[in-house]
């Protein structure tokens, strides 16, 4: 017998809503055991906090005078600012 | 003197039904919010602008060449066109549009030789809607584009924030109930394929909403995306008093412990674990999700900047304004102006909502259970639609301590709730599909 | 030994026809007036170049598969072509081409059929026309990137100046008399529709033109592009001595009015306003003007500036390569060597000159009938042709008074000349197919 | 009877030539309505001159010394000079 | 239940084959190499990925309709499928994929409708792959981009490397008679297409290779494109050896003389001799070459600067992305895991250093014959794996003298490698299509 | 008779590798041909350097001082190498 829309709609929660929490759950363990190995086994010499969004390049080690440099990562902000809200 | 007949009866004016001028002037309320209000302009411009086009009368720009050469009318072709379908003889037009769509791929396929022979033509907003979504390619380019603008950083330092990104997704599954509920008892006629669709709205994601919908319910893309991109803007009103409503003024000033710093390497890895774990688990999730972390990848590996580069600027630009236009070509008034656009709506926002409040609670109840306390007012954020979900999360919470920021907090469960949504969608199109098979 | 007279007979000297040597001559030709005189060499660099590969012997670049097939002789398929297209029996392969190119659309799609069955291929840039051109699609994301180059704050301010717009596209359709008028003697041998995709040289506007030729005469496409594009880059040459001979000294240093600050509200809502009346008026003209409007909305709406740069330079740029290598694909010896092209050329450059004429004749006429003078050097502008006709308005003016600076008033007439062709193409193609379909 | 196709391009001139007019004065009067509707109800605090190409955008107000800005710009513009002719 | 249980079935654990496992680990490794070790990583990045995805099993991503319908397993569909391949009662599902990979174009045609008919639909990256690359437009646009990066001065100024870069492209032809023994004595089972499409890894030229293998041999191109980008990647450590045994110190030691200026019109003009030779006498290597051209003259000619920004820029940044995830398709392991491969990553190293023999030692029979003498060790960049190659001659020339810098005198060679290879490419489709029909 | 797979491999090696030659021969007399005419009849006032990878474009002619340009081109360049790589 063709189950009706609404076992249906309740099949598609269950185990929707199932699988949501079992995939996540195992990507909680995986990505755990990931970066336990990875600190544990690999670390790296300098980390890098999260909370930076953007992670300096290592090339840019400056060469250029720091106030220079902001001067010109301001001007290029505020030039950006226009195409990028 | 025939051609200034002829030129009047396809003018606008004499053609134009109701349907469509209010579909006309709904875009440019559309258009308003995006300009004016900043609703998700970069999507809902683009939208907005192919629904006016859409709607031109006589114009087909939505229109397939085989719905063109039926509706330009001509006897015999509508003779031969009715046969084929099997239709009433002296059936209209629009009529035999309906049928058409809803026929067989070999029928559809052989009108739509006829109607190339013919000399008709897909209309332009057609045409890119086969290519950029019917095809599935366009929303997975935005996903890899998302993925490369995408910090995992913040979740990586604290992965327990995947649970809030998936108990938000319960938004998505109640709304599916929704809509077989109003279906069961009458209210509307919506199939289960269609509530999976609705039901996606609750992801707070544009381009996961348009491929489900895509793959499920085509004829309701317009709408549900349409929903899906306007309650987006919308969170900063839908959210706060939810999130009020459920916390009391000691949780909302839980101070969190600052983030743990995350290496280089760990945020190589992590786009590689999450795709052998879709890749063991759930392969229908695969297309999302690995355009995500393909996405991802390159802006982490560090070796590829250029494609990266690409990826977050001018492929996605240039994907965004054909889905744009595509998700338009949807909103021809035929398809729109229908109740269950009304009910797309009412759900969507429910979805939203519940959303939120099951965020929250899921943050209340780790908080039961476990020592490391969390601010719940993160737990909104689980319903993605990053990054105003996180900042909503930051704004309430320096109403209650001003010196107490959450943004980066909140943005764990955001980005959880853009996998945890994928993986809803992936599930649903595989279910839903087995139901419609089986 | 076979190999060795196999690659012989496979050189391109061997095959070399005395049409596709000159045919690559003449290409070179347009490659220097591109790169050494500044012939508009955005389009020309790439139409030069794809007319030399369209003219490369034995490549069939050009061609599609069913072509290739023919071209490539195997007996059999000749035989069974030969039945299929109706042809007398010992057909060379050049006259099965010829045919194969006017049949109908069922058998040329069963030919194609069989090409790809006997495993020939469409040429590369075959394959770049069907997907840029015959769609469509690259002249209308060109005219989307030329909206969003855009502004009409000049229009604006002074919107009587869209009568100058309008009245040079009268250099369209006398053009079109002028092709008629060959063919009603005998002289040529032009169509209704071939004439008035020569016609639309006259709105010196590529896009607009080679959307125009593509769907009304995609024969003369390669002739129509050319003479558009070279004559567009020629504009400094052969608008001064009209605009001189048909104004005196006092009209030509006629000061005007310093134009009146217009707002961005006002910028904002002027695409939309042309879309309803595009809408309500002219569904003909939609994909053109539709997609101006949204490339100038997003220029102006200041909240998808992403969209907009990218509209203008990434987007605009990729589409440019692509439709120069497709219109040169046009440039093939057998189409373009033909005394039809001396017709287009001539036809043209009067386009041009009635155009120019016009504009200036509305112009003085305008100032018989109203008080607020305009210089009528602005007139000319509104041929289109931006920026290079308004910047010859401003350099005549000049001449006449060293301190009267018209580049800003002429901005106003000059795009208004791209909404006149813009109009002028949609009537055209709308009153041309009805006549064919009639 | 087919009409020739002198007739058919006399038709095409008038009729083509007849929408062209037609159109653009509707856009004439829909622009100045429009003009009029929006400085009489919705009139913005500081209009842009018509005349300036580019519009300052509204994040540019300047947090940078306008000399320096200035010889950025130069050198911006420079450095386009080759890249868009 | 039975959802739970068909989720189950679907999951990828419980589908995964070995093969596929394996695979996955494989392209794992290619991540590795390419992030961590920086082989040629804006390739194999993608291309790695899209192995990976390519072997999730279940998802069917490589796959296209018909194949997917063909796997599915529907009863009926089989049976159909089987009688139309003629296949025998009860072939498995890998058989008649198999089979089908190999029938006719009709056949081909009729199943793929019949899938489409079922609701199957073609796999992500089978689709990319169909328009990147079985169009061949992928490699042609990116050997574009690398002709507008692609500066000739120093060829220019000594155009007699350009015999060291036809002597280099030796190790193309030097492996397909490699490939062709392994045939005869039994040990491998190439075709000549195989073969030619083997040798051409030895030229040193990802796109070309791509190009050449998406022409003659499909099946084998994810290995050809794996071996040819690992071992350009390996430049540095294959070649020293070889060019060390072949010279003694006093060649190295040779100081050759500073290189002639070069007028950028001599720059603008040799792309179009280059074309026009091509068209002249090898018409088949028309597509590369052509397209090779068009970027360097975009890039010299100076007027169209934007066009050549973008091609160098978004556009081979978009293709490449496209480019990789399509080769990444033809990872997948029935195709990949077959004892073929490893001949293929062997023949591809010997195609390497024969490669770089043949070019040191056509420097040395040039020594022997004229009187301006140059270094050998500039001779090994004619294989071309731009600009590595270069720089290993100027390291190993650095070496035996410090203050002898060869990189600009290795850059002649280098590019004159990359339009020897292209030569060879267009010559060899040409010759072996003709050894498959006649 | 179908000649053996070994027959087809040297035939091909041998007409591949002969063209290869051949058109490039034809190639480096062609060149020299050219840059032999280019520089009889058609010289260019200063020639360029084939050595310099890229050409200063004829509009750097430097209105701003060098060493500010110097800075901004590192600044530039520093940026990019997050780019491209
Ligand atoms: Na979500
Ligand atoms: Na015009
Ligand atoms: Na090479």
């Amino acid at each position: 017998m063709q189950p009706s829309i609404l076992e249906q709609g309740f099949d598609l929660m269950l185990f929707g809503m199932g699988t949501v929490f079992v995939f996540l759950t195992l990507l909680v363990f995986a990505t755990r055991i990931m970066s336990w190995a990875v600190n544990r086994f690999f670390p790296e010499p300098e980390p890098i906090m999260a909370a930076s969004p953007a992670q300096p390049s290592p090339g840019s080690t400056a060469a250029v005078d720091p106030k220079v440099l902001a001067v010109i990562q301001e001007a290029i902000h505020q030039h950006r600012a226009k195409h990028m809200p | 003197m025939d051609n200034l007949l002829g030129l009047w009866f396809e003018s606008g004016i004499y053609q134009m039904a109701t349907g469509q001028a209010g579909m006309i002037l709904i875009c440019m309320g559309l258009l308003f919010l995006a300009i004016r209000k900043g609703f998700e302009p970069l999507l809902l411009v683009p939208i907005g602008f192919g629904g006016v086009l859409a709607n031109i009368p006589g114009a087909g720009l939505a229109f397939s060449a085989a719905e063109n050469a039926i509706l330009a009318g001509d006897v015999q072709f509508l003779a031969d066109v009715t046969q084929l379908l099997g239709a009433e003889i002296g059936s209209t037009a629009k009529e035999l549009v309906k049928m058409y769509d809803g026929a067989d791929y070999a029928i559809r396929h052989q009108i739509s030789e006829m109607a190339y022979a013919a000399d008709h033509h897909n209309g332009m907003l057609y045409s890119f809607y086969s290519v950029a979504i019917a095809s599935g390619i366009a929303p997975l380019l935005i996903f890899m584009g998302v993925g490369a603008m995408t910090d995992f950083g913040p979740l990586l330092a604290n992965p327990k924030t995947l649970f809030l990104g998936a108990a938000a997704q319960f938004g998505i599954f109640a709304t599916v109930i929704g809509a077989v509920a109003l279906s069961a008892f009458g209210l509307m006629d919506f199939s289960i394929a269609d509530a999976a669709a609705i039901g996606i709205i609750g992801g707070a994601d544009g381009p996961t909403a348009i491929y489900v919908a895509s793959k499920l319910s085509p004829d309701l893309l317009g709408a549900i995306a349409v929903a899906a991109y306007s309650y987006m803007a919308l969170v900063p009103l839908i959210q706060p008093p939810i999130m009020k409503a459920l916390t009391n003024e000691a949780e909302r000033q839980i101070v969190m412990t600052q983030l743990r710093p995350v290496t280089k390497r760990e945020k190589i890895l992590f786009p590689l674990v999450l795709l052998v774990l879709v890749a063991l688990v759930l392969p229908s999730a695969a297309p999302l999700l690995g355009m995500f972390c393909l996405g991802n990848l390159m802006r982490e590996c560090g070796v590829v900047d250029r494609l990266s580069d690409t990826a977050q600027n001018a492929l996605i630009n240039i994907v965004t304004i054909f889905l744009g236009l595509s998700v338009g070509s949807k909103l021809e008034a035929d398809k729109f102006l229908d109740p269950k656009t009304l009910g797309i709506l009412i759900l969507g926002i429910v979805a939203f909502g519940i959303g939120t409040a099951c965020g929250v609670l899921m943050a209340k109840f780790m908080n039961a259970v476990s020592k490391q306390k969390i601010n719940p007012l993160i737990g909104s954020a689980g319903v993605s639609a990053v990054p105003m979900a996180a900042r909503v999360s930051n704004k309430v919470g320096l109403e209650a301590n001003g010196q107490n920021f959450l943004l980066m907090h909140a943005m764990g469960p955001n980005v959880a709730g853009v996998i945890g949504s994928a993986v809803a969608a992936g599930v649903m199109i595989s279910i839903v599909q087995g139901m419609l098979a089986g």
